[in-house]
């Protein structure tokens, strides 16, 4: 179960992954990384009881955290450009 | 992988994120590598520091890239040749897991031997990283301090240049607000385990001082500029980061007043090993405060400056 | 405990090296050239981090009844690394802000454009100068 | 008791990988934004504590399990909170639901996002 589990996450983490790099906004970059980080946070609790590292669960812990402390800052910073900067050349959107 | 990617995206934003991204799969990579510590210092700094840094910077520069003007058939030959190179090079690598590797036959088993009895530690980066090559990791803080100084001294914090209240939707978000607020005491707590637990477990000074610094930065970023700056003043952050370099240096110029040789912390008690116990413990103290301090700092130096006076 | 065979992650290494190389070299963007030696920084960890790993070894924390370990020297030197790194970086960007408010631009062509339009706009008042010295 | 913390663990760990997967999916193939932040945010909240817990069922009582507890709440309190937050940022910046964006209401509750 545990192996079925580890590998539905990395199923989605590559989902999450292609969207990052498709993702016509930023947004929806942002909410799939967000995703991703998520999806290791859980690939590292899992994985890490699975293979028996040491104290892996520090490490996912810490994960969770700088996941939602990064996605806050770009939801900050992306709007402070967006409300004070006109896109100089949109044509170079990706 | 991400990296390409990266290269290939011209809006600097997504390039950015994708980085967060690339870095958390490193750190990934080094869990499995075995490298506990590095991959926790990995996600604290690469995947949160480093992210919010870029964020700030491209907030005050230029979001979007200008379309490229060269040719870069020049830049790919290069490359090609330089990887060539490296991989004619790379064949010749012992293998990974190589018990007969270089790395394993010199220094290593002494470290791996005696370090827990000597130290009196059972994480051996820790008591690698503060007593056997403890000079390193005193220079390498004091290069924290210098970065942290050099930023001060191109950017310097403003005081009254915040950026404009009200223009970000988060500024009154209210469900963020009310979660962020019990999050905070939470990851200080988070913060003082991985600096004292450093002796035991993955953790010590660099990764518990970035993981402060963090949390004054989610602060800082959910309530508005300018609240973290209420709890910390930038004044009190010179001071602590020298007092953090000041402790490391302390300890050593202590043990050499003790007839020691500088930073041999076995002077520091009766006991050579829990004076060893002793002098990490303290020298991690100092570390960490100088990593938070310098850390938070740049982050305000970055976040108190207007875009484009 | 590993699930990547022998030299690949050499290969990598030489990868994302070669990645971090193109973009600090090729694009003229100030910041992506950081973001680049940002990439290059990384490649060299995962090389001192592979050379440390030992197969079949645990990470370097005591346990008892455990006798391989990797080995925690390179974990050492890139944990400092990491950090070092990220001060540096933080230089850099400083750096990169300031150029942008001298010049309005991250742009390396840019700033050349304009260096060499100040330097000649120099040159003409020199010369003006002396012409008006001359007369 | 054990054979029968076996079954539930597995069981959560099952159906949280079945969701984990269709959140992905959903990710990936969902029309706009905001059915996508339904998509991912939804499912990943009730998979990432469907996953520890059975991960929790699995190991025995110890400093390890208080962890685990940690991350589960660390991980329910960040993570609708962040998609709220992004959703909410994403109308604020001006991009609409699909629905709206053709200019077509879709009456009842439409108005649930202010």
């Amino acid at each position: 179960m545990l192996t079925a589990a580890i590998v539905a996450i990395l199923i989605t983490m590559f989902l999450a992954l292609i969207r990052t790099f498709l993702g016509p906004t930023e947004y929806d970059r942002m909410l799939a990384a967000n995703s991703f980080g998520t999806k290791t946070v859980l690939l590292i609790a899992l994985g890490g009881h699975a293979l028996s590292w040491n104290s892996f669960l520090d490490v996912a812990l810490l994960y969770a955290l700088v996941n939602f402390v990064g996605t806050i800052a770009v939801m900050r910073f992306f709007e402070y450009s967006n409300a004070s900067e006109e896109r100089d050349d949109p044509g170079t959107a990706a | 992988m991400i990296a390409v990617a990266a290269i290939l995206l011209s809006d600097l934003f997504a390039v950015v994120m994708l980085f967060g991204v690339y870095s958390l799969l490193t750190a990934a990579l080094f869990m499995d590598l075995d490298a506990v510590d590095v991959a926790f210092t990995e996600a604290a700094v690469g995947a949160g520091v480093t992210t919010v840094l870029m964020l700030s910077s491209l907030h005050l520069t230029k979001r979007w890239e200008a379309l490229p003007r060269r040719k870069p058939l020049l830049g790919l030959l290069v490359i090609g040749i330089t990887g060539a190179a490296l991989v004619y090079a790379v064949l010749d690598a012992p293998l990974l897991g190589d018990p007969t590797a270089p790395v394993h036959q010199h220094v290593t088993p002494r470290y791996l031997e005696q370090g827990a009895e000597e130290v009196g530690m059972p994480n051996l980066v820790t008591a690698v990283l503060a007593s056997y090559r403890g000079y390193d990791t005193f220079g390498e803080t004091v290069v924290i301090f210098t970065a942290g100084l050099a930023v001060l001294l191109l950017l310097g914090i403003h005081e009254d240049a915040r950026m404009r209240p009200g223009v970000s939707a988060i500024g009154d978000q209210v469900v963020l607000r009310s979660v962020v607020k019990p999050l905070l005491p939470l990851i200080l707590l988070f913060g003082l385990y991985v600096q004292f637990h450093g002796d035991f477990g993955a953790g010590g000074g660099f990764q518990a001082g970035v993981i402060f610094a963090t949390a004054f930065v989610l602060y800082d970023l959910v309530f508005g500029d300018g609240s973290a700056r209420a709890v910390v003043p930038p004044g009190w952050l010179h001071r602590l980061a020298a007092l953090g370099v000041l402790i490391y240096g302390g300890v050593g110029v202590y043990s050499l007043l003790a007839g020691k040789a500088f930073l041999d912390y076995s002077a520091l008690a009766a006991d050579p090993v829990h004076g060893q116990h002793l002098g990490v413990l303290l020298v991690e103290l100092g570390v960490g405060i100088a990593v938070f301090s310098v850390v938070l700092l740049i982050f305000y130096a970055f976040s108190g400056r207007s875009r484009r006076r | 405990m590993n699930f990547l065979p022998g030299i690949f992650n050499y290969l990598v290494v030489v990868v994302l090296m070669m990645a971090g190389f193109y973009v600090v070299i090729a694009q003229g963007n100030l910041i992506k050239k950081l973001v680049g030696l940002g990439l290059f920084q990384a490649s060299v960890f995962i090389l001192y981090i592979t050379m440390g790993n030992l197969s079949g070894g645990r990470a370097p924390i005591v346990v008892e009844g455990v006798t391989a370990y990797s080995s925690p020297l390179p974990h050492v030197l890139i944990l400092t690394a990491i950090v070092v790194g990220v001060a540096t970086t933080a230089v850099g960007l400083a750096l990169a802000v300031r150029i942008h408010e001298a010049y309005n631009s991250v742009e390396e062509d840019q700033i050349h454009a304009e260096d060499i339009a100040a330097d000649e706009a120099l040159m003409d008042a020199e010369t003006t100068d002396r012409e008006d010295g001359r007369r | 008791m054990t054979v029968i913390l076996e079954w539930l663990s597995g069981l959560c760990l099952l159906l949280g990988g079945v969701l984990c997967i269709s959140g992905g999916v959903g990710l990936l193939r969902m029309p706009d934004f905001f059915s996508r932040v339904h998509a991912s945010g939804v499912t990943e909240t009730l998979a990432a504590p469907l996953l520890l817990s059975g991960l929790l069922l699995q190991m025995e009582l110890s400093l390890d399990s208080v962890k685990v507890i940690m991350i589960l709440i660390l991980v329910l309190a960040t993570n609708p909170t962040a998609t709220h937050a992004m959703a909410k940022a994403t109308l604020h910046g001006g991009q609409r639901p699909l629905e709206f964006a053709n200019g077509k209401d879709i009456g009842g509750d439409g108005s649930s996002k202010p």
